[in-house]
């Protein structure tokens, strides 16, 4: 069974982290992979730094951007995910825009996901339609989950649709914004993850966009199975040290 | 083969919509209803008045005496350095902002590098009294700055792009992040036949005005209803998608495509997107794009600010691939020549994204009863200060 | 009363030829040939056309909605500012070459201001390959970078005016001592209804096409031949004869003409010359002028340097002492901001010559039924440098 | 009788000079005048200033912007002039443009004019035709003769014209241009010189435009009755005492 698929049925509030590959520095992934886990995160993202990252906001952004500077790149990811499956056990999916990707060659990309032991794929820019015409068949023989995005926008309909394509959980985008746009959650949009929840989708959905702290985290969490922080630890990354990454876990998850 | 968009948005393998599903209303909401608004009779009437007493069209079509002499062959320019704010970009803010306003938008975006386009959307929402924010790269805005101050006398707000290479594909993606934090009230008027589906389509149409005209033109000029060849500079590729339109699927028209080789196509300094480019995805779309091996959009270099941009739309990737049109690249040395000679010989300053076209003359020979026709995308006030530096004016 | 020229050259007591008898030779032989030569059916046919293809006539007569709303009446803009070049002075100099080639001349000289008329001068020379010299106030120089430089790219000769203010009026001295120097190869284009007879009346006939489209296009768009008012701003008077001339003599149309009082009228630094001069002669005609009391030229100021000229052409003299025409001054100020009004209102930057026509409509009242057309005479591209300054933009 | 044409008689090759008046000082006008009778020059003309000189080359212009500057003007002019004709008795001459003359009124400054004792006009501007028409009975009521000029363009229709309308000179124009363009006489001007001689007018012509030195001046005077010297009598003055000016006339005369 997918880890993805296992770590969801666990029964509490799963917290995710998302950073960039190579940022702060080139070698810095898989030490900060371990220290997510061994602070108790439950899944990891891992940015696929690209040079324009249209759905992200500056934090991220300028994350890419060090990161491609560093000399990220598709292929010295790989390398330096190699061993990471020899101590880390939790989720981890690779966040990345389609040109990479395409680049790299699909087919190719999704075997060397997974070969270093990647569970699945967030691409932002890749829509569910394409994706289910095309490449849905390849990722499924490389045993790799397709995360979607929905957000407050998205029609039921469609809803129902990118809940039929998943076999994992769903991403629910905050507000309609790009990432770190907006901070803290109004009404609207605990009434909008009340209004999802209450869908009774297939597949559990994870909370993103705009969760910083403890508060948000928790509403974020309230009608939902997870959230998932990312500008938030990139910030903190940048002014501190890989060693502390257990004070900002220890923050979110208790105030 | 046809070279126009098929019902999924994508001409030959290029084009979609490679969108975040953050921004699927507002794209769908569009393709669902361009078609639709776009052949209303009450939008067909608007449009077609203010391209004709606003804008100023028909353009004229010029036959260049001097220049055709020089080059012995017959050449004629469709003048859209005559539209209403120096370009032919404006055919298109016209008709998106029609657009704009039948899908209930009060609120538009829009990129630009030159800062053309960004002037021409500006322009259109001060005729329509609609808010209008602008983006454009920080290094743009240093290097364009007349055009910065005539958004802002039009009403608009420029932000800078502060993000990347601070120019025009920053601006765009700067333009896409802000539709996606305002996905209900806003519509992003896209500037060139770019972006994801039904972009390149709506834009292509809209700007088709051009070739329309030709053919009408011609007919009363040289008592033909089509010319052997159409010349157009290549930066996003609107002004030459609008002036091959209605010539497209008739390939006994040549359609000749000019790129910016800017210091040289293998100079590392080049915007010659066919020669360099690989398919990719840019800005939604699927299409041929500048880049690394690894996939990273790499940082294209023109003389002409409106034609470093390192895609092209999907119809021209198509044209490309297809072999339907020609493609030429033309140094900035060429182009800067070339737009100097069209003053000298027809009193014409053109902009130097527009001067690449005329620089193929040069070596790429007609015989002398060919109709050539240029498309003379817009004038060169705002490049000026280029000119002259250039050429030590 | 009539208010065209006379046989003897004279508006009234206005006009003339007062001229040193070195260039009565030059002048005669105009005199003898303009009206022939204008009337010859291949030379109509030439200007014409040129003015289609070239210049892109006929400029488009727009109905200006969300102005009109304003100031509750309607108003319309004759549309010079999307003539090639981006002004009305191209009329005249489109006209005066094909003068020129018919007389046999094989070199031009002009003076200029603002730049605008050496701008549409050394155009149409390069058009037609000939030879080319601008005169022009080294302040002049200083002060209209951009034009000076189109000047050069399109292969003029621009010659500083070193003498008295070093501004328009000398350049128009340089240019007249130029034309006694060289009396047989060359023709001297004036750029507006000023000089000796028969310039005004040469010039205002080829400007006169402003009036002729404006009829037609009433015609088509109000179903009348004529509108209740015609307003222009006055430098020398080229565009405001040229929006009036079908109806000088229909006094059921009023013209307004709309002069630059600078600081004020009695600030020491204004070029409203209908509220300041007298009767004098300047340029060769007896017309209203600033001038000290001993008739020594007194300096003009405006904003605006195509409206820094201390006569009127003596037509509008004749027009104000006849009190055909209304006259209104309007200060820098009043016109700046009413440039920046239609750009927010219009999505139209007027140069600032222009902007003074518009300034009108805050103290100038109309009926709601009123026909009110405005002739807006050229773009402002030429002038951002100094809305910029003036805005803080 | 009208002491232009008494001077006309003689039987010498006339020099008439040329000043601004006002230049270099505002009051050297009579002084000059003064030295130039003194050192045996036949005729003065004297410069009315004007803002726009627009028959002149720089010289004249700029030192009729000097003489402006310094505060000149036609009632000025007429002030220092009151009591010339004490000791001066060669033929004096205001040449100047016609605008400053019509804002004085122009049977004003003809009145004017004869009371200080100017004997004729010259006005660049003034079109014989207009002169004609207009001003001829009013010139003569004060006992002016009005000087035409003539051009090597100048048909010889309207030279007859104006040679019935002047009863003085004609002052023939060396070559079209204006005041100090062209230095030295060729072939063309030489013909056309002795053109006009065989024509055999009733009034002599003086020639003028491009004098400088004894040379031009005998070229000159060749087939004419005369010379005026404007330019670089003005360039000498600018850089010599007023009682030089009898060295500048002595290199015209001798050479
Ligand atoms: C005058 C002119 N021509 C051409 C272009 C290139 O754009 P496109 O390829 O979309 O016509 C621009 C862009 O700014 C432009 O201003
Ligand atoms: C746009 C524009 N309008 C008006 C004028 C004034 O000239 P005129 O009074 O001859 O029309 C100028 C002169 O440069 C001009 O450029």
């Amino acid at each position: 069974m997918n880890r993805i698929n296992e770590t969801i049925r666990k029964d509490h509030k799963l917290l995710s982290i998302y950073f960039t590959a190579g940022y702060p520095n080139l070698e810095d992934t898989a030490e900060i992979i371990q220290q997510l886990q061994d602070n108790g995160v439950d899944m990891v993202e891992i940015g696929l730094p690209f040079s324009d990252p249209l759905a992200d906001g500056p934090t991220i952004q300028e994350s890419s951007t060090q990161a491609l500077k560093n000399g990220m790149t598709t292929t010295v990811l790989f390398d330096q995910l190699k061993g990471i499956r020899k101590s880390v056990d939790i989720p981890l999916i690779i966040m990345g825009y389609f040109n990479p990707m395409l680049q790299y060659g699909v087919e190719e990309f999704c075997s060397k996901c997974q070969s270093v032991g990647i569970d699945g794929l967030i691409i932002p820019d890749l829509p569910v339609d394409v994706y289910h015409e095309h490449y849905q068949d390849i990722f499924e023989k490389y045993g790799l989950k397709n995360i979607f995005l929905i957000t407050p926008q998205t029609s039921a309909h469609r809803i129902g649709y990118i809940d039929s394509v998943s076999d994992a959980f769903i991403y629910m985008v905050s507000s309609a914004s790009t990432t770190g746009a907006k901070t803290g959650f109004g009404d609207v949009q605990m009434r909008y993850f009340e209004r999802i929840s209450n869908m009774e989708l297939k597949n559990p959905q994870i909370v993103g966009f705009g969760i910083s702290n403890h508060e948000t985290f928790n509403h974020a969490t309230r009608f939902s199975k997870g959230a998932i922080i990312g500008s938030a630890f990139i910030k903190f990354l940048k002014s501190h040290e890989l060693s502390e990454i257990g004070d900002f876990i220890g923050s979110i998850r208790k105030g | 083969m046809s070279y126009n968009v098929n019902e999924k948005g994508y001409y030959g393998e290029f084009g979609g919509a490679f969108i975040p599903e953050m921004l699927f209303p507002n794209v769908e909401e569009l393709r669902q209803n361009y078609i639709e608004i776009m052949s209303d009779s009450s939008f067909q009437e608007e449009f077609q008045q203010l391209l004709k007493d606003y804008v100023g069209r028909p353009t004229p079509l010029y036959f260049a005496n001097r220049l055709s002499e020089k080059y012995g062959t017959k050449i004629y320019l469709k003048r859209e350095d005559l539209n209403h704010t120096g370009a032919h970009k404006v055919n298109n803010t016209i008709g998106q902002i029609l657009m704009a306003q039948r899908l209930g938008k009060s609120r538009i975006i829009a990129e630009t590098g030159a800062g053309q386009h960004g002037v021409a959307t500006a322009t259109v929402c001060a005729l329509m009294g609609i808010e209008c924010i602008v983006y454009m790269g920080e290094i743009d805005i240093a290097r364009q700055a007349p055009n910065v101050a005539r958004m802002k006398m039009l009403g608009a707000t420029v932000v800078p792009a502060v993000s990347g290479s601070k120019t025009l594909k920053d601006a765009t993606n700067e333009a896409i992040r802000d539709w996606i934090n305002n996905p209900e009230d806003t519509h992003y008027i896209i500037g060139s036949v770019v972006g994801p589906h039904p972009y390149p389509d709506m834009v292509a149409r809209f700007q088709s005005i051009v070739s329309e005209e030709i053919i009408a033109q011609l007919e009363e000029k040289e008592n033909i209803s089509k010319p052997d060849y159409v010349v157009a500079c290549v930066g996003g590729g609107s002004n030459a998608a609008g002036s091959y339109y209605h010539f497209l699927e008739d390939e006994s028209v040549g359609l000749i495509a000019v790129e910016a080789a800017g210091k040289g196509i293998h100079s590392g300094e080049s915007a010659a997107t066919s020669a360099l480019g690989k398919t990719g995805i840019i800005h939604g779309s699927k299409t041929l794009l500048m880049q690394t091996s690894d996939g990273q959009i790499t940082e294209p270099y023109s003389i002409s600010a409106g034609l470093d941009y390192p895609g092209v739309g999907p119809m021209h990737a198509h044209l490309y691939a297809s072999g339907r049109a020609e493609f030429i690249s033309v140094t900035d040395e060429e182009a800067m020549n070339a737009g100097l000679e069209l003053c000298k010989l027809e009193g014409i300053i053109p902009a130097i994204e527009t001067a690449h076209a005329f620089a193929i003359f040069e070596s790429r020979k007609f015989t002398k009863d060919d109709v050539v026709v240029v498309n003379l995308s817009g004038r060169g006030d705002k490049d000026l200060e280029t000119y002259i530096k250039f050429f030590n004016l």
